[in-house]
C-alpha cells in the first residue's frame, strides 16, 4: 500500500508536536526539526509530482472506508503541482524566517509553520468537501498565529480583522456545506459530481445557492473583490516570511475554484451552468484593476506588495473564469509564477524594512540601506516578475492568459484591462523602486540600525527568484505538463472513476447488494461481517450479536 | 502504604458509588472497574487535596441527612406560603450572625450548604477569621430563634461527625 | 555564429563587468568591448550570405503551446540594425571608458549597457513577434536603469520613470497589436506573418492592430505626441544618450515599422497615420531644437525631428521612400552619434553644455571642433556629407506625395523642417565653436585624450566617406536592407552626390538659405520663443501622473481604510445578493416533507430563543448582560439539540458554552464593560436592514432545506448500517467521528491544539512587552471584594473534581456506544480542572500541575497520529480501525477498539488545549508583587487550631 | 410512553410531578415577586429542591414502574444539584453583599475581623501576617 | 417544528449580523458566536430533524435521525470554539496594546486612552 | 392518562418558570439578579430535560441532565466571581 500521499499531511503535525513537546524552549533545535521536515516535505512533494506525471490518479481511502462514505485523499497532477509549489515555497520561507531571525520574535513559529503546511497540503489533497473545510480551518488558525507572530498593536488589530473576516468565511463555508448535503446527501467531491449531474431539472434552486455560496467562500480565500478586504492590512502587517507563505494561501482559493467548478459544478452541468460565469469574470477584472491601482497608489512597501498580490489574483481568476483547458493551463502557469513572485516581493520588502530605522517601509527617501545594490536588484527582479514585464515568467504568464482568452466574449475588455493594469503596475513599481533605492538620503552614521549580515535571507529570496527564472527558461516543458494537468482536470469522468471505483468501493457495493455490512479490516472476502473477520485471531474473542 | 494507595479512602468510596450510579447497574466487573478508578483518580487529584478530613461519627450522618431532608420539605412549604401569600411589605427579611464552634472547613461547608438548601435561609459569608457565619433569612420575625435552631439542629451534629 | 548566440552573448556578457570591475576599470571596459566585438564578428560572418539575399535562421522551441519560440532570422534589415547596434555599441563602450568618472560605478554601467545591447539585438533578430515583444520591453527596462544611472540626480530618476511609463505604455499596446496580428494570421512567427499581407489587410482587426502597433512604435521612437520623454532621458550619461537615444533604441520603433512594412503599409490608414505623424514630428522637433540652449537637448530634439523624417518616409508607403528611410537611418546613426559624443566631450571638458556659455572652442578643442563640424554639416544636409544625400532623396520623395489631394503641403512642410534643421545645425557649430574665445568657461576646455575622441572621429570619417562615395560604402547594405523592408523588387534609385537640377535641389537650397537667415535672426526669435506661451510636456506629464497616482491612492486607501464594519457589511450584502439571485434563477419543487407538529414546550423554547436573541441585540452595549443572554441562547441551543435527537451535540454544545463563557469573562475583565453608542440612527437602520435581510435569507434557506428531501439517499445510511459491524460502536455519531471520518477529527484536534499554541504565544508576546509591564503595575481595584478563594468553593471542589473526572472517564468509555466520547470527556475534565483553578487560584493550582499542557497537546496528537499509523503495519490506510472483545475475569467482557486509542488522543488534545488557553488568559491578571498563596483557601479556621491551643 | 402501569403507580408519579411543578413554578415566581435581591435569592432553592427533586423522584419511580429498571442517574443529578446549589447561592449572596446591600445593615461577626467579603486583600495579609507568622 | 427551527435560525442569524456590524471587538465576537449557533443549527438541519430518534443503535427503533450532520456539527462546534478562543484573546491583546477596542483601524480618536475598568 | 396530564402540567409549570426567568434576566435591577435568574433557568432546563425523558420513555437524555447539573454552576460562579473580583481565576 502506498502511503506517500498522506505523508505531506502527517509529517508536519508530528514534527510540530515534537517541537512543542521536546523543543519548546530551544530555538536551535526547533530550526533543525523545521528545516529537516520542510526539506523532507519538498522531497516527498517532488516524488508525488513525479508519481502524478503518469496520469494515474492516486486515491487514498482513509480508515479503509471507500468514497463516498469515508474521506479520501486524491493525488492528480493538479494536487501534486500545488503540493510541490507549497513545499518548495515552504523551504524558502523557513530559511528566510531563520536567517532574518523572524522565528525568534515570538513563540512557536516553527510549530505553527508546520501546522500551516499541514493545513495547506490537506486542503490540496482532500477529495471531500467537509474535510476541505477542516483543513481550511487548520491552515487558517495556524495563519492567525503566524500573522500576529511578533506581536505589536497594529499587527494585533489587523490580526483581529483578519480573523473576524475569515470567521465569516468559515461560517459561510458551513452554510454552503449544509446546503450541499441537504440537496445531495453526500460530501465526497466525486460523488457530488455524480449526484449534482443527476439532479432533476425542476430542482435547481438550492444547488445553485450552494454553488454560489461555495464560490464566495473560495473567493474570500482568493481575495476576489468584493471579498478581498481582509488582504491588504493582513499582508502588509504580517511578518514577512508569513506574508510570503500567504502567497500560496490565496492560491488555495483559486485551486478550490478550479477543482469544484470543473468537477462538481462544471460548465456542462445544467443545474448550475450559468451561475459562476456572470460573476467571476467581471469581479476578477475589477480585482486586477484595484490591485494594480493599489500598487500605483501605495505609500508603503508592505501595502504595495499586498495590492500586487490582489492584482495577481485578479489575473489568475481572469484565466480561471472561462473554465476552458487552455485558459486553465495559463492560469496554472500564472499561479506558480505569482506565488513565487509574490513571496519574493514580500521577502525583499522585509529586507528593506530590516535595514531601515524602526522597520519603516514608507515609499519615501530614507538613509541608504546596507546592501542597497543587491536588494535593489532583487526588488527589480521581483517587481518585473510581479508587474508582468519581460523577460520573466510574469510576462509569459500574462501572454498565456491573453492568448488563451482570444475567443472570449469580453476579449477586448479583458485584454485592455490586463494591459493597462500592467502599465499601471510598471509605473507604480518604478516609482516605488526609484524612490526607495535611488532617492536616498545621506546616512546619518550613528543612527542607522546595524545591518543584518546573515546570508540566508539572500539565499532564500534568491532561491525564489531563481525559481522564477527556471519557470521562465523551462516554460516549454512546464506548460506542456500543465496542459496535461488541465486536461486531466477537465476529464471529470476519470476523476470520478478513480475515486468511486476502487477495489474497496466495489466491495462496498457488493456488500450493499447482498444486504450485508461491509467487511472490515482483515477480511477481503466481501460482505462478511465482523465475526468472520475475527475468527482467525485467537487472542480476541468474538462477540456474537 | 495504605495511605499512599488510598490518599482519601472516603473519596474512593464515594467514587465507587458514583461509578455504580453512572453505569446504572451493579456487577463484579463494574465494581472492580469502579474501584480501579476510585483508586486512580484520587491518586491523580491528590495534589489538590493536601489534607484529609476525618469522620468521627459516621452513624450520625444518616440522622443528619434525614433531618435535613425533612427540614427541606417543611421549609419549602413555609417559604412557598411566604412567597405566594405574604405581602412584600409585611415580610421580615433579616441578617443573622451565627457564631461557629466548628473549625474544619469541611464541617463549615456542610453547615453552610445545609442552611442554604433549606429554603428560607441562605448562608452568605464567612467571617475573615472563620468564626462566624452570615446568614440571610427570608422571613424571620425572631432571629435569635433561628440561630439557636441552626446551632442545635445542625451544628451540634456536624461537630460530632467531623470534629 | 549561431543567431541565438549573437543575441545571447550580450546577456551572458552582462555578468562579466560586475566581476571584472574588481580587476580594474580598464579590464572591465575591455571585457565589455570584447563581448560586443565577438558578437559583431559573429554577425559579420553572416554578412556575405545575407548580402547575397540569403536569410539565416535559427529555431528553438520554447513554449510551443503559446507559439512563443526562440526563433531568429537575419536578413538585410536585421543585418543593418544589428550591425549598427553592435558597431556603435562598441564605439560607445570605448568612449564611455573615458567618459565615466572614478565615482561612477562602471561595472553597473556596462552591465546595463550589455543588457540593453542584447535586448536590441534580440529585437532585430527575432523571428517571433512574442519573442520580439520580450526584447522590446527589455529595452524599456534596461534603458530605465541606464537613464536613472546617476541616481542622485532627480532629473535622472524622473526621466527614467517617464521614459519607462511612455515606452512601457507603447510596449503594452504593442503586445495587444501583436496578439491581434498573430490571431489574424494564426501564427506568431514573423516570417509567416510577413507572408500574409492580404489576410491581414482584409481583416476587420487590421485597424486596431495597426493602431496598437503604431502606438508601440511611436512611443519608442518619440513621435509626436509622445516625443516629450526623449529630451528628459538626456539626464542619462552622454554615452547612453548617444547610444540609446540617437543610434539604437529610438530606432527600434522605426525598425518595427520597417519590419512590418510589407504587411501593414500601403493602405490609406497607414499613410495618413504614419506619414502625418512623422511630418508633424519632423517639423516640430526641428523648431524646438533651434531654441534649445542645452547641447544635448538640442540634439535630442533634432533626433526627434529626424526620427519623424524617417517615420514620414516609411509612412509614404512607396518603395522609394522606404529605401530613403533605410539610407537615412544609416546616415543619422553616424552623424548623430558623433554629435552626441562631441557634445559629451564638450560637457566633459568645459563642464557645461549650455550653448550660451560656450563659443570659441574652436581654438581650444580643434579635434572636437572638426568632428562636430563634419557631423553637424551632415545633419544640416550640406553636400559632401551623407546627410545631404538622404535629405535630398527625402525631399524628392516628399515632393511626389499628395496629402488629401493637396500636392504641396508635404513638400512645403518637409522643406520647412529641413530649413530649421539647417538652422539648428549651424547654430550648434557656430555658437559652440566659432566666435571669440571666452574666459568664463566653468572649466578650462581642451581636447580630450585619443580614447575619447576616437569613436566620434571614426563616425565622422564614415560621414564623409558615405557622403562622397555612397554607393561604394553602403550601396549593397542599403539594397539588401531595403529589399527586406519592401519585401519585393527594389525601385529605381541611385546613391550619388549629384542628381541633377530637380525640385529637390531647389527645395534643398531654399532650406539652406532659409536656415542661415533663421540663424542670423536667432536672437530676436529666441526672445520671442521664450515669451511665447507653450505647453510644457514634462509639467503636464508629471501633473497627470501625479493626479492618477493620487487618485489611485485615494481610491485604494479609501476602499481599504481598515473599516472592518464596512468590510463586513459588504461581505454580508454580497452573500445575500449572490445567494438570493442564485435561488431565484433556479427552480424549486413543492415541499416534499410533512411538517412535524409543534408542541408547547418547543414553542416556549423558541420564544425564549427569539426573545433572548432580540434582547441581546437591544442590550448589547451592556457587555455582561449580552454575555449572559448569549449563554442563554447557547443553553437553549444545547437543549434543542437534545430534543432533536442529538444528545452528543447537546453535551458538546453545553460544555463548550461553559468554557467559552469563562474565557470571555476572563477577557472582559480587562475590556471596557460597556460598548459606547457610536452608531447614528441611520447606521443602525442600515445595519438592521442588512441583518433582517440576512436573517430572512438564511431562515428561508433553512426552511427550504427542512421541507425538501435528499435528491438521493444520503451516504449516512451506510454509516448507520456499518457502524456496529464495521466500526464496533453503536453510537453512530461517535463512530463517524473516530472512524468513518476520523480524519476530520484529526484535523479538528489539531485546530484546537493550534488555537492553544496561538493563545499561548500571543500571551507571551503581549505580556513580555510594555503591555505586560503596564498590567503588572496596574493599581488594585478598590472595588474588589475580599476572600479570593472561598472556603466553601474549595471544599466543594475537592469533592466535585474527582467526581467530575470520573464522569469524564465514564463519558469517554461509553462514547463509542452511547452519547459521549473523547471530546466531551476532555471538556468535562478541563472544566473540572478549571473549577480547581477558580477555587484555589491560578498559582496554587498551577504549582500542582503535573504535566505541562503543551506536552498533553503533543501527546494527544501523537496518540491520534500513531493510532492511525498503526494500521500501516497491517497494510491498511491511515486510521483504519480494529476492535475486539476481551475477557478479563473479574471485569467481564469488554470491548476495545483502536478508535478508542484515537479518542484518547482527542481527549488529551482537548484537555491540553482548553487548559493551555485558560491558563494563558489567566496570566494577564497577574500583578507584580502578588505572592502565590501557600494555602488552597484563604480562610481555614483549622489552621489556627494549634495556635489557639498555644494561647490557651 | 409505556403505559403498563397500575393506576396507583400513575397517581404516585403524577403527584410527585404536580408537586414538583408547583414548587418549581413558585420558585421562578418568587424571583419576580420578592422585593429585593437578597430575598429573591431564596426563591430558586425551591426550584432546586422540591422542584427538580420531585421531577427526579417521579422519573425514578416511572422507570421502576414502567420499565422495571432502577435508574441511579436521577440520584447523580440530585447529588450534583445539592453539591452545587449552595455554592452558587453563596457566591450570589456574596455578590449581593458586595453590590446591593448596605453594609450598615449587616450585623458584625463575633470576632474582631470583618466578614471575609469586606476584608480587602491587603487587610487580610496584614491580619494573617500577625496571626500566622509562617505566612 | 420545521418552521420554528427555520425561524430560530433566521433570528439568530439576524442578531449575529447586527452585532457583527458593531464597531467594537466584543459585540463583534458575540455576533460571530450567534452566527455560529445559527450555522450549526443549519448544518444540523441539513439532515432534516426528528424527535427521539437518536442515532444510537441500542434504542431498538427501526429508524434513526441522520447521524452524519451531527458529526459534522460536532466538528464545527469544536473548531469554532478554538477560533473563538483565539479571536477573544487577540481582541484582548489588541485592546491592551492599542488601548482601544475599535475594530476599525485608523479611526480618529483611537489614541484616546480608554479605561479597561 | 393522569400521568399524561401531570406531565403536561409540570412541563408547563417549568416552561412558564423559564419565561419568568428570562424576564428577570433582561429586566433586573442588578447583575446578581440576572445571574440568579440564569442559574434558575439552568435548573429549570434540567427539570424539562428529565420530564422529556419521561415523556419519551428514554434514558438517553440523562447524560445531558447530569452534565448540566454538574458543570452548569461553573458559569454562575464565574459570573459571580467576575462581579466580586473581576478576575475569575486568580
Ligand atoms: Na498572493
Ligand atoms: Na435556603
Amino acid at each position: 500500500m502506498n502511503h506517500w500521499i498522506i505523508a505531506p499531511v502527517l509529517l508536519p503535525p508530528l514534527v510540530g508536536a515534537v517541537i512543542i513537546l521536546a523543543a519548546r524552549y530551544q530555538v536551535a533545535l526547533q530550526r533543525v526539526f523545521s528545516v529537516a521536515s520542510t526539506v523532507a516535505l519538498a522531497g516527498i512533494a517532488i516524488g508525488l509530482l513525479v508519481q502524478s506525471m503518469s496520469g494515474q490518479i492516486g486515491v487514498y481511502e482513509l480508515g479503509n472506508w471507500p468514497a463516498p462514505f469515508g474521506i479520501v485523499l486524491v493525488l492528480d497532477r493538479l494536487t501534486a503541482t500545488m503540493v510541490t509549489l507549497t513545499a518548495l515555497l515552504g523551504v524558502a520561507v523557513v530559511l528566510y524566517a531563520i536567517g532574518s531571525g523572524w522565528d525568534k520574535r515570538g513563540n512557536h513559529f516553527h510549530a505553527l509553520f508546520q501546522f500551516q503546511l499541514m493545513g495547506i497540503f490537506g486542503a490540496f489533497l482532500t477529495g471531500d468537501v467537509f474535510n476541505l473545510f477542516v483543513f481550511f480551518e487548520v491552515l487558517l488558525i495556524a495563519s492567525y498565529g503566524l500573522m500576529i507572530h511578533g506581536g505589536g498593536a497594529v499587527r494585533l488589530r489587523a490580526g483581529v480583522q483578519y480573523v473576524v473576516y475569515n470567521l465569516l468565511g468559515s461560517t459561510l463555508f458551513l452554510f454552503a456545506l449544509g446546503t450541499i448535503y441537504a440537496v445531495t446527501g453526500t460530501l465526497n467531491m466525486a460523488d457530488l459530481a455524480l449526484r449534482v449531474a443527476e439532479l432533476p431539472a425542476d430542482d435547481t434552486a438550492m444547488i445553485r445557492v450552494a454553488a454560489i455560496l461555495l464560490l464566495l467562500v473560495f473567493a474570500v480565500k482568493a481575495a476576489l473583490i468584493p471579498l478581498h478586504f481582509w488582504l491588504p492590512a493582513t499582508y502588509a502587517e504580517a511578518p514577512a516570511p508569513v506574508a510570503a507563505l500567504f502567497a500560496v494561501m490565496t492560491k488555495i482559493g483559486a485551486y478550490a475554484i478550479i477543482r469544484i467548478y470543473t468537477l462538481v459544478f462544471g460548465p456542462e452541468v445544467a443545474a448550475t451552468a450559468d451561475i459562476i460565469g456572470p460573476w467571476l469574470m467581471p469581479a476578477a477584472l475589477v480585482t486586477l484593476a484595484i490591485g494594480m491601482l493599489g500598487v500605483l497608489g501605495a505609500t508603503h512597501l508592505g501595502r504595495l506588495a499586498a495590492f500586487a498580490a490582489i492584482g495577481s489574483m485578479g489575473t489568475l481568476l481572469i484565466a480561471i473564469a472561462p473554465f476552458t483547458p487552455q485558459a486553465t493551463t495559463a492560469a496554472l502557469y500564472y499561479m506558480i509564477h505569482s506565488t513565487l513572485a509574490g513571496a519574493a516581493l514580500f521577502l525583499v520588502v522585509d529586507m528593506v524594512r530590516a535595514r531601515r530605522q524602526a522597520e519603516d517601509d514608507a515609499i519615501a527617501p530614507r538613509a541608504v540601506i546596507a546592501q542597497n545594490g543587491l536588494i535593489a536588484a532583487y526588488f527589480f527582479a521581483a517587481a518585473i516578475a510581479t508587474a508582468g514585464m519581460p523577460p520573466l515568467s510574469g510576462f509569459l504568464g500574462k501572454l498565456l492568459v491573453l492568448d488563451a482568452l482570444r475567443g472570449h466574449d469580453l476579449v477586448w475588455l479583458i485584454w485592455a484591462t490586463i494591459l493597462v493594469t500592467s502599465l499601471v503596475a510598471v509605473v507604480g513599481f518604478a516609482r516605488a523602486g526609484s524612490m526607495v533605492f535611488w532617492k536616498v538620503e545621506p546616512a546619518p552614521e550613528a543612527a542607522s540600525p546595524a545591518a543584518p549580515v546573515a546570508a540566508l535571507p539572500f539565499v532564500a529570496t534568491g532561491g525564489l527568484i531563481a525559481g522564477i527564472v527556471a519557470l521562465t527558461v523551462f516554460a516549454g516543458p512546464v506548460t506542456a505538463f500543465l496542459s496535461d494537468t488541465s486536461e486531466q482536470v477537465f476529464d471529470k469522468q476519470a476523476y470520478i472513476d478513480a475515486v468511486m471505483d476502487t477495489p474497496r468501493a466495489q466491495e462496498a457495493e457488493a456488500a450493499n447488494a447482498a444486504g450485508k455490512p461491509l467487511a472490515y479490516y482483515g477480511n477481503t472476502e466481501g460482505s462478511a461481517d465482523k465475526a468472520d473477520a475475527e475468527s482467525t485471531t485467537d487472542s480476541q474473542q468474538e462477540k456474537t450479536e | 502504604m495504605i495511605a499512599r494507595i488510598f490518599p482519601h479512602p472516603l473519596l474512593t468510596l464515594t467514587l465507587v458509588i458514583v461509578w455504580q450510579m453512572l453505569v446504572n447497574y451493579v456487577s463484579l466487573g463494574t465494581l472492580v472497574f469502579g474501584l480501579i478508578l476510585g483508586i486512580v483518580i484520587p491518586l491523580l487529584t491528590a495534589p489538590y487535596w493536601p489534607d484529609r478530613p476525618r469522620l468521627k461519627s459516621p452513624m450520625m450522618i444518616v440522622e443528619f441527612i434525614l433531618i435535613v431532608l425533612w427540614d427541606i420539605v417543611v421549609a419549602n412549604i413555609v417559604v412557598a406560603k411566604t412567597i405566594l401569600f405574604t405581602r412584600n411589605a409585611s415580610m421580615h427579611p433579616t441578617w443573622i450572625t451565627i457564631p461557629l464552634d466548628l473549625r474544619t472547613p469541611e464541617a463549615i461547608t456542610v453547615l453552610a450548604g445545609t442552611i442554604t438548601m433549606t429554603p428560607g435561609t441562605v448562608s452568605s459569608d464567612v467571617a475573615a477569621d472563620g468564626r462566624s457565619l452570615l446568614v440571610h433569612c427570608l422571613n424571620a420575625p425572631d432571629p435569635d430563634a433561628v440561630v439557636a435552631d441552626i446551632k442545635q439542629r445542625y451544628e451540634r451534629r456536624l461537630k460530632e461527625i467531623f470534629e | 555564429m549561431s543567431l541565438i548566440l549573437i543575441a545571447a552573448l550580450p546577456f551572458l556578457g552582462a555578468l562579466l563587468p560586475g566581476l571584472m570591475i574588481r580587476a580594474g576599470r580598464n579590464a572591465c571596459a575591455w571585457t565589455t568591448a570584447l563581448v560586443t566585438l565577438t558578437a559583431l564578428i559573429g554577425l559579420l560572418v553572416h554578412a556575405p550570405a545575407v548580402m547575397r539575399g540569403e536569410v539565416i535562421q535559427y529555431r528553438l522551441d520554447w513554449i510551443p503551446m503559446l507559439g512563443l519560440n526562440a526563433n531568429f532570422f537575419l536578413d538585410g534589415l536585421g543585418l543593418l540594425f544589428a550591425g549598427l547596434i553592435l558597431g556603435i555599441g562598441l564605439l560607445i563602450i570605448i568612449y564611455a571608458r573615458f567618459y565615466l568618472s572614478r565615482n561612477d560605478p562602471m561595472g553597473q554601467f556596462y552591465t546595463y549597457l550589455l543588457l540593453f545591447q542584447g535586448a536590441m539585438v534580440g529585437i532585430v533578430l527575432s523571428d517571433n513577434v512574442l519573442l520580439l515583444l520580450i526584447f522590446w520591453e527589455l529595452t524599456s527596462l534596461s534603458s530605465f536603469l541606464l537613464i536613472g544611472y546617476w541616481k542622485h540626480l532627480p532629473e535622472g530618476r524622473q526621466g527614467a520613470r517617464m521614459a519607462l511609463a511612455v515606452t512601457g505604455m507603447g510596449g503594452l499596446a504593442l503586445i495587444g497589436g501583436m496578439l491581434i496580428l498573430g490571431n489574424i494570421v494564426g501564427s506568431y512567427d514573423l516570417t509567416v506573418i510577413l507572408e500574409n499581407k492580404d489576410i491581414i489587410q482584409a481583416s476587420p482587426l487590421y485597424l486596431p492592430a495597426l493602431i496598437l502597433i503604431l502606438l508601440g512604435c511611436f512611443t519608442k521612437s518619440a513621435q509626436f505626441p509622445f516625443h516629450f520623454w526623449l529630451p528628459h532621458a538626456m539626464a542619462a550619461p552622454t554615452p547612453v544618450s548617444a547610444y540609446l537615444h540617437s543610434a539604437t533604441m529610438v530606432k527600434a520603433g522605426l525598425f518595427l515599422m520597417a519590419r512590418l512594412w510589407p504587411v501593414l503599409a500601403g493602405t490609406p490608414e497607414w499613410f495618413y497615420i504614419v506619414a502625418t505623424t512623422g511630418l508633424i514630428t519632423m517639423v516640430l522637433g526641428a523648431v524646438i531644437a533651434l531654441f534649445k540652449d542645452d547641447l544635448k537637448a538640442l540634439l535630442a530634439f533634432s533626433t526627434v525631428s529626424h526620427l519623424g523624417l524617417i517615420t514620414m518616409l516609411l509612412g509614404f508607403g512607396t518603395p522609394f521612400a522606404a529605401v530613403v528611410a533605410v539610407f537615412h537611418i544609416i546616415n543619422h546613426a553616424t552623424f548623430k552619434a558623433a554629435l552626441f559624443m562631441s557634445a559629451g566631450i564638450v560637457d566633459h571638458e568645459a563642464h557645461t553644455r549650455d550653448i550660451k556659455r560656450l563659443g570659441g572652442l574652436r581654438h581650444l578643442m580643434p579635434v572636437t571642433f572638426t568632428i562636430a563640424t563634419v557631423a553637424g554639416l551632415s545633419m544640416a544636409g550640406i553636400p559632401l556629407f551623407n546627410g545631404f544625400l538622404s535629405k535630398e532623396m527625402m525631399l524628392d520623395a516628399a515632393s511626389n506625395t499628395v496629402w488629401q489631394g493637396n500636392p504641396w503641403i508635404i513638400p512645403a512642410l518637409a522643406t520647412l523642417g529641413a530649413l530649421f534643421s539647417v538652422a539648428y545645425s549651424f547654430r550648434l557649430i557656430v555658437h559652440t565653436f566659432l566666435g571669440p574665445k571666452r574666459d568664463d568657461y566653468p572649466a578650462k576646455p581642451h581636447d580630450p585624450g585619443f580614447g575619447m575622441w576616437a569613436s566620434p572621429a571614426l563616425l565622422a570619417t564614415l560621414v564623409i566617406l558615405i557622403g562622397i562615395m555612397p554607393a561604394l560604402m553602403v550601396g549593397p547594405l542599403v539594397a539588401t536592407a531595403s529589399s527586406a523592408v519592401i519585401g519585393g523588387e527594389l525601385p529605381y534609385y541611385s546613391l550619388k552626390i549629384w542628381h541633377g537640377v530637380n525640385t529637390a535641389l531647389f527645395l534643398s537650397i531654399a532650406a539652406v538659405v532659409g536656415g542661415l537667415i533663421l540663424l542670423a535672426l536667432h536672437r530676436p526669435l529666441d526672445a520671442a520663443w521664450i515669451r511665447a506661451p507653450r505647453p510644457e510636456a514634462k509639467a503636464i506629464f508629471d501633473a497627470l501622473l501625479g493626479a492618477i497616482t493620487r487618485a489611485a491612492n485615494a481610491l485604494t486607501d479609501g476602499l481599504h481604510n481598515g473599516a472592518m464594519t464596512r468590510y463586513a457589511a459588504v461581505f454580508t450584502l454580497a452573500v445575500i445578493v449572490a445567494g438570493t439571485t442564485a435561488w431565484f434563477s433556479g427552480t424549486a419543487p413543492a415541499p416534499a416533507r410533512e411538517v412535524m407538529a409543534i408542541g408547547p414546550v418547543p414553542l416556549i423554547g423558541w420564544f425564549l430563543l427569539v426573545v433572548a436573541s432580540g434582547c441581546m441585540v437591544a442590550f448589547h452595549r451592556n457587555r455582561l448582560l449580552a454575555l449572559v443572554l448569549m449563554g442563554i441562547v447557547g443553553l437553549i441551543v444545547s437543549v434543542a439539540f437534545a430534543y432533536l435527537s442529538a444528545p452528543d451535540l447537546a453535551l458538546t454544545q453545553f460544555s463548550v458554552e461553559v468554557v467559552s463563557i469563562i474565557l470571555l469573562l476572563l477577557a472582559l475583565n480587562f475590556l471596557p464593560k460597556t460598548t459606547p453608542n457610536e452608531s447614528g440612527s441611520g447606521r443602525r437602520l442600515r445595519d438592521g436592514i442588512i441583518a433582517v435581510l440576512g436573517g430572512l435569507a438564511v431562515g428561508g434557506l433553512a426552511l427550504a432545506v427542512l421541507l425538501s428531501d435528499f435528491s438521493q439517499e444520503s451516504i449516512s445510511a451506510f454509516h448507520l448500517a456499518n457502524s456496529k459491524p464495521g466500526g464496533g460502536g453503536t453510537n453512530v455519531v461517535n463512530v463517524i467521528l473516530v472512524d468513518f471520518r476520523g480524519f476530520d477529527t484529526f484535523g479538528e484536534i489539531i485546530v484546537l491544539g493550534i488555537a492553544a499554541l496561538v493563545i499561548f504565544a500571543m500571551t507571551e508576546s503581549v505580556l513580555n512587552g510594555p503591555v505586560g509591564a503596564r498590567l503588572k503595575q496596574r493599581p488594585i481595584n478598590p472595588n474588589e471584594a475580599g476572600d479570593r478563594h472561598p472556603l466553601m468553593m474549595v471544599v466543594a471542589t475537592r469533592v466535585m473534581m474527582p467526581i467530575a473526572v470520573m464522569v469524564g472517564v465514564f463519558i469517554f468509555l461509553r462514547g463509542h456506544n452511547e452519547p459521549g466520547g473523547g471530546f466531551i470527556a476532555g471538556l468535562i475534565v478541563a472544566i473540572a480542572l478549571v473549577m480547581q483553578y477558580m477555587a484555589s487560584g491560578f498559582e496554587w493550582a498551577a504549582a500542582r500541575k503535573r504535566y505541562p499542557y503543551h506536552m498533553i497537546i503533543a501527546l494527544g496528537i501523537f496518540a491520534a497520529a500513531f493510532t492511525g499509523i498503526g494500521s500501516w503495519f497491517a497494510d491498511r490506510p491511515f486510521l483504519t480501525s480494529n476492535y475486539g472483545y476481551f475477557q478479563i475475569p473479574p471485569m467481564g467482557e469488554f470491548e476495545l477498539a483502536t478508535a478508542m486509542a484515537f479518542d484518547v488522543g482527542v481527549f488529551l488534545c482537548v484537555v491540553g488545549a482548553v487548559m493551555l488557553a485558560l491558563e494563558s488568559l489567566s496570566r494577564f491578571a497577574h500583578r507584580a508583587g502578588d505572592r502565590p498563596s501557600p494555602y488552597p483557601m484563604d480562610i481555614d479556621p483549622s489552621r489556627d487550631l494549634p495556635q489557639e491551643a498555644k494561647d490557651a | 410512553m409505556g403505559l403498563d402501569m397500575a393506576l396507583w403507580q400513575e397517581i404516585t408519579v403524577s403527584v410527585f410531578l404536580v408537586v414538583a411543578g408547583i414548587f418549581g413554578l413558585v420558585g421562578s415566581f418568587g424571583l419576580l415577586k420578592l422585593p429585593d435581591p437578597m430575598t429573591r435569592l431564596h426563591a430558586p432553592t425551591k426550584a432546586t429542591t422540591l422542584g427538580v427533586g420531585g421531577v427526579l423522584i417521579a422519573s425514578m419511580l416511572y422507570f421502576i414502574f414502567a420499565k422495571g429498571q432502577i435508574s441511579f442517574h436521577e440520584l447523580m443529578i440530585t447529588l450534583f444539584l445539592f453539591l452545587t446549589a449552595p455554592i452558587t447561592a453563596h457566591f450570589l449572596a456574596k455578590a449581593n453583599l458586595h453590590t446591593n446591600v448596605n453594609r450598615a445593615d449587616v450585623p458584625p461577626p463575633v470576632g474582631d475581623r470583618p466578614w471575609a467579603g469586606y476584608e480587602s486583600d491587603d487587610a487580610r495579609r496584614i491580619a494573617e501576617g500577625e496571626s500566622t507568622p509562617g505566612a | 417544528m420545521e418552521y420554528l427551527l427555520a425561524t430560530a435560525i433566521g433570528v439568530m442569524t439576524a442578531a449575529g449580523i447586527y452585532l457583527l456590524l458593531r464597531q467594537r471587538t466584543f459585540p463583534v465576537i458575540l455576533g460571530i458566536s450567534m452566527l455560529t449557533y445559527a450555522v450549526n443549527l443549519f448544518l444540523f438541519a441539513s439532515g432534516r430533524v426528528a424527535i427521539n430518534l437518536p442515532p444510537v443503535l441500542l434504542n431498538q427503533t427501526p429508524t434513526y435521525t441522520d447521524p452524519l450532520p451531527q458529526a459534522l456539527v460536532l466538528t464545527a462546534i469544536v473548531i469554532s470554539f478554538g477560533m473563538t478562543a483565539v479571536v477573544v484573546l487577540m481582541g484582548l491583546g489588541a485592546f491592551l496594546s492599542a488601548r482601544t477596542d475599535h475594530i476599525d483601524l485608523a479611526r480618529t480618536g483611537d489614541q484616546a486612552e480608554e479605561s479597561g475598568k | 392518562m393522569i400521568l399524561t396530564y401531570a406531565l403536561i402540567f409540570t412541563t408547563g409549570c417549568f416552561a412558564l418558570g423559564l419565561l419568568m426567568n428570562l424576564w428577570r434576566v433582561v429586566n433586573a435591577p442588578g447583575v446578581p439578579d440576572r445571574i440568579l435568574a440564569l442559574d434558575t433557568m439552568v435548573i429549570n432546563f434540567i427539570a424539562i430535560l428529565v420530564l422529556y425523558g419521561i415523556i419519551e420513555g428514554t434514558a438517553v437524555y440523562f447524560e445531558a441532565s447530569i452534565l448540566i447539573a454538574m458543570v452548569g454552576f461553573i458559569s454562575t460562579v464565574a459570573y459571580a466571581r467576575f462581579m466580586l473580583r473581576g478576575n475569575i481565576i486568580e
